[in-house]
């Protein structure tokens, strides 16, 4: 009877397998970056679903919350291994849910495609040897260096535009200051004329703060040290929430430097609707204005809003949909569900990504399985995103100098 | 006696050098300090009178800045007018988490009131995340970053609000304690409840009364700082770490001592961020003249 | 009869990894994490202090972990007893001041000084790593997570242990004196600041010591999860919706908020933190005295 | 001499609660301390049990200083007390009450502190001493005072105010107790308004007005004083 009940639970369990490909994404889904990632890789496997699957077996998705909490996204993972007994993860966001995550991820050393997580802590816990894992967006390191090609094509498009001195005011917590490091380092470099910023930084400076997320919400000490400093580029690293109490602490103490940039991972619901927005820069993977120049940006952009009444507000929602695509193409590629095939397959793939831009995989400092490299440079005019850098994806030509504060 | 003269004269001098040489941080520092100060009074009042510390105090204002939001967006009301809406309403919504949560459990254990209003606090917070998602929304006004001139320092002007409020709060307050039959009924029972009681003040109503008084001047915090904060579901919540700190720092039943702390912490902290290279201690500071404050009181007072 | 049932039970924890899977050991292991922390506040509130200041400790025993191994090579294992012995001489430091001090203040304090250590965690960048903390290449044990949870439960049995010393020998009827009345205890002839030192001193290093083992396991410290409120806030959910003031209370707290939690993401994905939230203000209004405390209420009007 | 007392002074801010009192209680005595209301009595009480530390002053006990001795050192050094308003340790049944000074006050162990807490009991005739506090009538509280000061294996135990609220049945049985303690060696302090106690009970009285001894002696001769009377008649007009 017991031997009975073993050899039936090994069938359903290989019927299972065979039947379907499981993938497991976990993403913190009380946050409108994990909720519309979620819907847009629900929204990728429904369209491959109705495409007749992959290897002719349909795709199941499981998606389960880590209510942004390190034990909770770790414990995820284990579920998704034994419970659910996927083949794949997927998914990510903060980067101190995901270090609670990798040595969950090296226990199972499933193939893993990563959309979050910048932080180059991240990279040095993965560690070189972890063939299986694909990280898909650029670490804070790789986002610092694409801006120095950016700022470098620019000044060269638009010779008007100088930017030898730059100010970067960032948050306190590891987002903030991990992006002012890379910058410092980059700094060092080009005092030495070596790097990309060899030539275009010719100083730098920067200060805290406290960001609105975490109870912070005051900038004008930060703002102060920047007006004195004068700098032809002004930065600031933080979050959603502190995008127009900034510019509005900027306006009342008078600072309007000419390159006015904001560098959060996600921009407010009213932020274009507000006129202080008007001429500010930003640095993202994604603008909504690319569904204009990127045809699968702009089929991206139907499918979402038609499946889910509402529009993609964060460049986690393309992502979420590049995470799956990404990684069933690379399965299509290999032919079979064989580890090693699709580690090969997704290596070699390109794949035209709704973020814009096609990703293909190559090493980066630690590990040897990094997507994106660049990031955008991007400003508000009149209310839209549109796409200044790179000029392939150009939809509107750079306002310089930042018009500033008079009138509005 | 004495010594509290001397701590002030003292106090009064660091702020005058602090006004002479960074007159930046002197007014931003009143500033944040008053803010600070008015959303922690109505915290204070029930901590000192229903003997509750609300850990669902930041969540009202989170609640408020929607409401004032809301009314915004929706029918263009100005936020300096939409108290006149948001305080009602939130008197009526303290009223009620008073009512439902917070009065049956009045005669037990005082930290399964701590505990009720943390649970209050995440259904408010995942309440207003499902309906409004994490993004943050904000109002614009233009009014709300002009700037003006004093003493020939140019300093944004829309925060000097907060003082003004503050100090008609806190004046209104004191006024209502001292003067109004009620509020001398509000007084005594939080001196004692039990003696209250025994002189034929209704208790419950009074502690009803001042939860719903608290959550109305919230609401009023919320719409004067609606203009200058990212409205989302977290906004409200670091307050009342600072409330709290702010009413230990002045002790129980001292309500102009709150507003005190709240500038002086203000002013020592936006005196620590505008010293370049020292920005990230400002919090330091904060908590170690917190600490510094409770441990000294405590040690002025001690016996035995 | 009674130890031998209490032997069975511990026997069984310990063989439960051969019978459930990863997932499962590792929800036990975050609910044991959290038990502790529970179990050490709620000895803490015995004394009648409500101490703000768990996750201070939890912090510092954490970042006293990860620094022990990375930068004196300690061995994982040991640096547990590290971060327990780093976090309980803090505690014996900041006990000087912060006992001498009662209700909001205490509370208030505690917390503050949690916030304190949080940031020289953030800015000490060269020992801590600053803003982006420190991470160890490996977890303990390789990360196997049987082992883990073996280490987990230990540590959580001696930590139920410790709490069980607290009720059945004279330690209960100095702390619970203290709680009651402190001039009728010190006229009793209790040394109200030796017990509350030695009740402070002794949680902290439990809480330190379960810091490091939940940096240990995930093998990393960052200042903002790290010192985060939850645990602090958690704990304090679970020892009250189990029933403060005994061992079981807090147990069955913590089991109860931490499968609950869990169970309620798997129906609900959305929104979930609603009915957490819920579960906690019903239970507190209609079990005021929390679950255990309750039953045994019951069981004493019976009598 | 048991207890001296020098120049015994205290302040609360303005107010002078205890002022330049000269005490002094005689080994094996029982002697009473008497006063209106508001005259210190109990302020006295808390100085000598280490409640409060005086504003000047010192206090001896057995020739050794203990003016700044903490609290819980004095309950071992065997002076004891009880509260005039019963301050019971409410988490504890009335004989854990009792357990917690001898283990604390006598620093026995656990197993014969439960051993002396029972004689304890029996001696102050506390039945069913394992009753939670709620179902002890004022009686029995009044005399679980007594039993967890007696814990302390007093020298020198301070009765405050243990006859109020008793009827006239437990005031009598109350009196037995405290000669009956009186015949252990132990020197008592009886602070006391019903005179008829102190009349019954004392070898010797102190008067205590607005802080300040104003007569001592026996209850008979006392109780004539005129500034004694006057204090008292002060009080009533």
């Amino acid at each position: 009877m017991k031997r009975l009940f073993v050899v039936l639970m090994a069938l359903v369990v290989a019927l299972g397998f065979a039947s379907t490909i499981k993938i497991g994404a976990v993403l913190p889904l009380s946050d409108i970056t994990g909720r519309q990632a979620a819907n847009a890789m629900k929204l990728a496997v429904k369209e491959i679903n109705e495409a007749g699957g992959v290897l002719g077996m349909p795709v199941e998705l499981f998606i389960v919350d880590d209510e942004m909490k390190p034990e909770k996204g770790a414990a995820a993972i284990d579920r998704l291994a034994t419970v659910e007994k996927v083949d794949f993860f997927v998914g990510g966001m903060s980067s101190g849910v995901h270090l609670a995550q990798i040595p969950i991820l090296k226990k199972y050393q499933k193939i893993t495609v990563w959309i979050g997580a910048a932080s180059y802590r991240c990279e040095e816990a993965i560690g070189p040897d972890a063939d299986w894992y694909f990280h898909l967006h650029p670490w804070d390191y790789l986002q610092g260096e694409s801006y120095a090609h950016g700022w470098r094509a620019i000044t060269q498009k638009y010779p008007q535009v100088k930017i030898e001195k730059i100010f970067i005011a960032y948050e306190e917590g590891a987002f903030g200051t991990s992006s002012f490091k890379s910058y410092q380092d980059e700094f060092e470099l080009a005092k030495k004329g070596t790097g990309v910023w060899a030539g275009l930084m010719k100083d730098l400076k920067g200060a805290p703060f406290k960001s609105a997320a975490l109870g912070g919400g005051d900038y004008r000490a930060v703002l102060m040290q920047a007006k004195q400093y004068n700098p032809d580029l002004f930065i600031w690293a933080g979050y959603d929430a502190d995008a127009i109490p900034i510019l509005i602490q900027a306006k009342e103490i008078g600072f309007a430097p000419k390159l006015f940039v904001g560098a959060p991972p996600g921009w407010p619901a009213d932020f274009g609707k507000n006129p202080l927005s008007h001429g500010v820069i930003l640095y993202g993977m994604w603008a909504p204005a690319l569904k204009d120049v990127s045809p699968i940006a702009r089929h991206f952009w139907d499918a979402y809003v038609k499946e889910f009444n509402e529009e993609p507000a964060t460049y986690f929602a393309p992502l979420g949909y590049t995470n799956i695509m990404f990684l069933i193409e690379g399965i299509k590629k290999a032919g079979s569900l064989d580890k090693d095939a699709i580690i090969k397959a997704l290596r070699e793939i390109e794949y035209d990504s709704p973020v814009g831009g096609v990703l293909k995989i190559s090493p980066s400092r630690i590990i040897k399985n990094q997507g994106f490299r660049a990031q955008k440079i991007l400003q508000w005019q009149n209310g839209v995103q549109h796409v200044i850098w790179p000029f392939e994806y150009q939809t509107a030509e750079l306002i310089y100098p930042f018009p500033g504060w008079t009138g509005k | 006696m004495k010594r509290n003269f001397v701590g002030y004269v003292v106090l009064a001098i660091a702020l005058f050098l602090i006004a002479l040489l960074r007159p930046y941080a002197f007014f931003y520092g009143v500033q944040r300090g008053s803010l600070y100060g008015l959303v922690a009074l109505p915290l204070a009042l029930i901590l000192g009178i229903v003997g509750l510390l609300n850990l669902a105090h930041g969540e009202f204002l989170t609640l408020s800045l929607y409401m004032t939001y809301l009314l915004f967006t929706k029918w263009g009301m100005d936020p300096l007018v939409s108290p006149a809406v948001t305080v009602p309403l939130l008197l009526a919504f303290g009223f009620v988490v008073y009512k439902l949560v917070i009065e049956r459990s009045l005669k037990t254990h005082h930290l399964n009131l701590l505990l009720l209003t943390f649970g209050v606090s995440i259904v408010m917070v995942e309440s207003l995340n499902i309906w409004w998602t994490s993004r943050p929304r904000n109002i614009y006004v233009p009014y709300a970053s002009t700037s003006v001139n004093i003493f020939g320092v140019y300093v944004g002007g829309y925060e000097f609000l907060y003082t003004i409020a503050v100090v008609l709060v806190l004046t209104g307050l004191l006024l209502f304690l001292k003067k109004t039959r009620l509020g001398q009924a509000t007084y005594a029972v939080g001196q004692n409840p039990k003696g209250a009681a025994i002189v034929g003040i209704n208790v419950k109503f009074v502690y009803a009364f001042v939860f719903s008084l608290a959550a109305g001047l919230v609401a009023l915090a919320g719409a004067l700082l609606s203009v200058r904060s990212s409205i989302f579901p977290q906004a409200g919540g670091p307050f009342t770490m600072k409330s709290f700190s702010l009413t230990a720092m002045a002790g129980l039943g001292n309500l102009p001592g709150i507003v005190l702390a709240g500038i002086v912490l203000g002013i020592a902290e936006e005196f620590v961020k505008s010293i370049p290279g020292y920005t990230g201690w400002a919090d330091l500071v904060f908590f170690v003249v917190l600490i510094a404050a409770i441990v000294f009181r405590a040690f002025g007072r001690r016996e035995g | 009869m009674k130890y031998f049932m209490i032997a069975i039970v511990c026997v069984l924890c310990f063989l439960l990894p051969f019978f459930v899977g990863a997932y499962l050991i590792h929800v036990l292991t975050s609910i044991m994490i959290f038990l502790s922390l529970a179990l050490s506040w709620d000895m803490m509130l015995r004394t009648g202090q409500l101490s703000f200041g768990i996750a201070g400790f939890f912090g510092l025993g954490a970042y006293a972990s990860i620094i022990a191994v990375d930068d004196f090579s300690i061995d994982p294992l040991w640096s547990i007893l590290v971060a327990a012995g780093f976090a309980a001489l803090i505690a014996l430091a900041l006990g000087w001041i912060v006992l001498r001090l009662r209700e909001i203040y205490f509370a208030i304090t505690t917390l503050a000084l949690s916030s304190v250590f949080m940031i020289f965690a953030r800015n000490l960048s060269d020992l801590t790593g600053g803003s982006a903390g420190k991470v160890l290449y490996e977890s303990i044990f390789k990360g196997d997570s049987i082992k883990i949870y073996w280490l987990v439960l230990s540590v959580a049995l001696t930590v139920i242990l410790v709490s069980e010393l607290f009720q059945r020998t004279r330690i209960r009827f100095a702390i619970n004196a203290i709680r009651d009345d402190e001039i009728a205890a010190k006229c009793s002839g209790v040394n109200i600041f030796k017990y509350l030192l030695f009740v402070f001193v002794l949680t902290s290093a439990i809480q330190g010591a379960v810091g490091a083992l939940y940096a240990q396991q995930y093998a990393f410290v960052e200042p903002e999860s790290t010192f985060s409120a939850n645990f602090l806030l958690l704990p304090m959910s679970m020892a009250l919706v189990g029933g403060i003031y005994s061992s079981l209370g807090p147990i069955i707290g913590a089991v109860v908020l931490g499968l609950a939690s869990e169970y309620l993401k798997l129906i609900m994905p959305y929104g979930h933190l609603i009915i957490y939230g819920l579960i906690l203000v019903l239970t507190i209004m209609f079990l005021p005295r929390g679950i255990y405390g309750t039953v045994v209420n019951r069981i004493a009007a019976k009598r | 001499m048991l207890l001296r007392t020098e120049k015994l002074t205290k302040s609360f801010g303005g107010l002078i609660a205890v002022k330049s009192v000269d005490l002094k209680v005689n080994q094996g005595e029982i002697l009473g301390i008497i006063g209106p209301n508001g005259a210190g009595k109990t302020t006295l009480t808390n100085l000598i049990s280490g409640v409060f530390y005086p504003t000047e002053g010192r206090i001896h006990f057995e020739d050794k200083d203990i003016t700044f001795v903490p609290a819980h050192l004095r309950a071992r050094m065997g002076i004891a007390r009880t509260f005039q308003l019963v301050r019971p340790l409410r988490d504890f049944t009335a004989f854990e009450n009792v357990v917690v000074s001898c283990l604390f006050a006598r620093g026995e162990s656990l197993r014969e502190a439960r051993k002396s807490a029972r004689k304890i009991c029996e001696l102050v005739e506390l039945d069913q001493p394992e009753r939670r506090l709620d179902r002890l009538t004022v009686f029995e509280l009044k005399k679980l005072e007594i039993a967890r000061a007696l814990g302390c294996q007093p020298k020198l135990l301070i009765l405050d105010e243990v006859m109020a609220g008793l009827n006239f049945e437990e005031m009598q049985r109350m009196i037995q107790l405290v000669k009956s303690l009186r015949e252990k060696q132990i020197t008592i302090c009886v602070i006391e308004h019903v005179m008829s106690v102190i009349s019954q009970l004392t070898d010797r009285v102190v008067v205590l007005d607005r802080g300040e001894i104003i007569a001592e002696g026996p209850y008979e001769k006392v109780a004539h004083d005129p500034k004694v009377i006057t204090a008292y008649l002060g009080e009533e007009a």
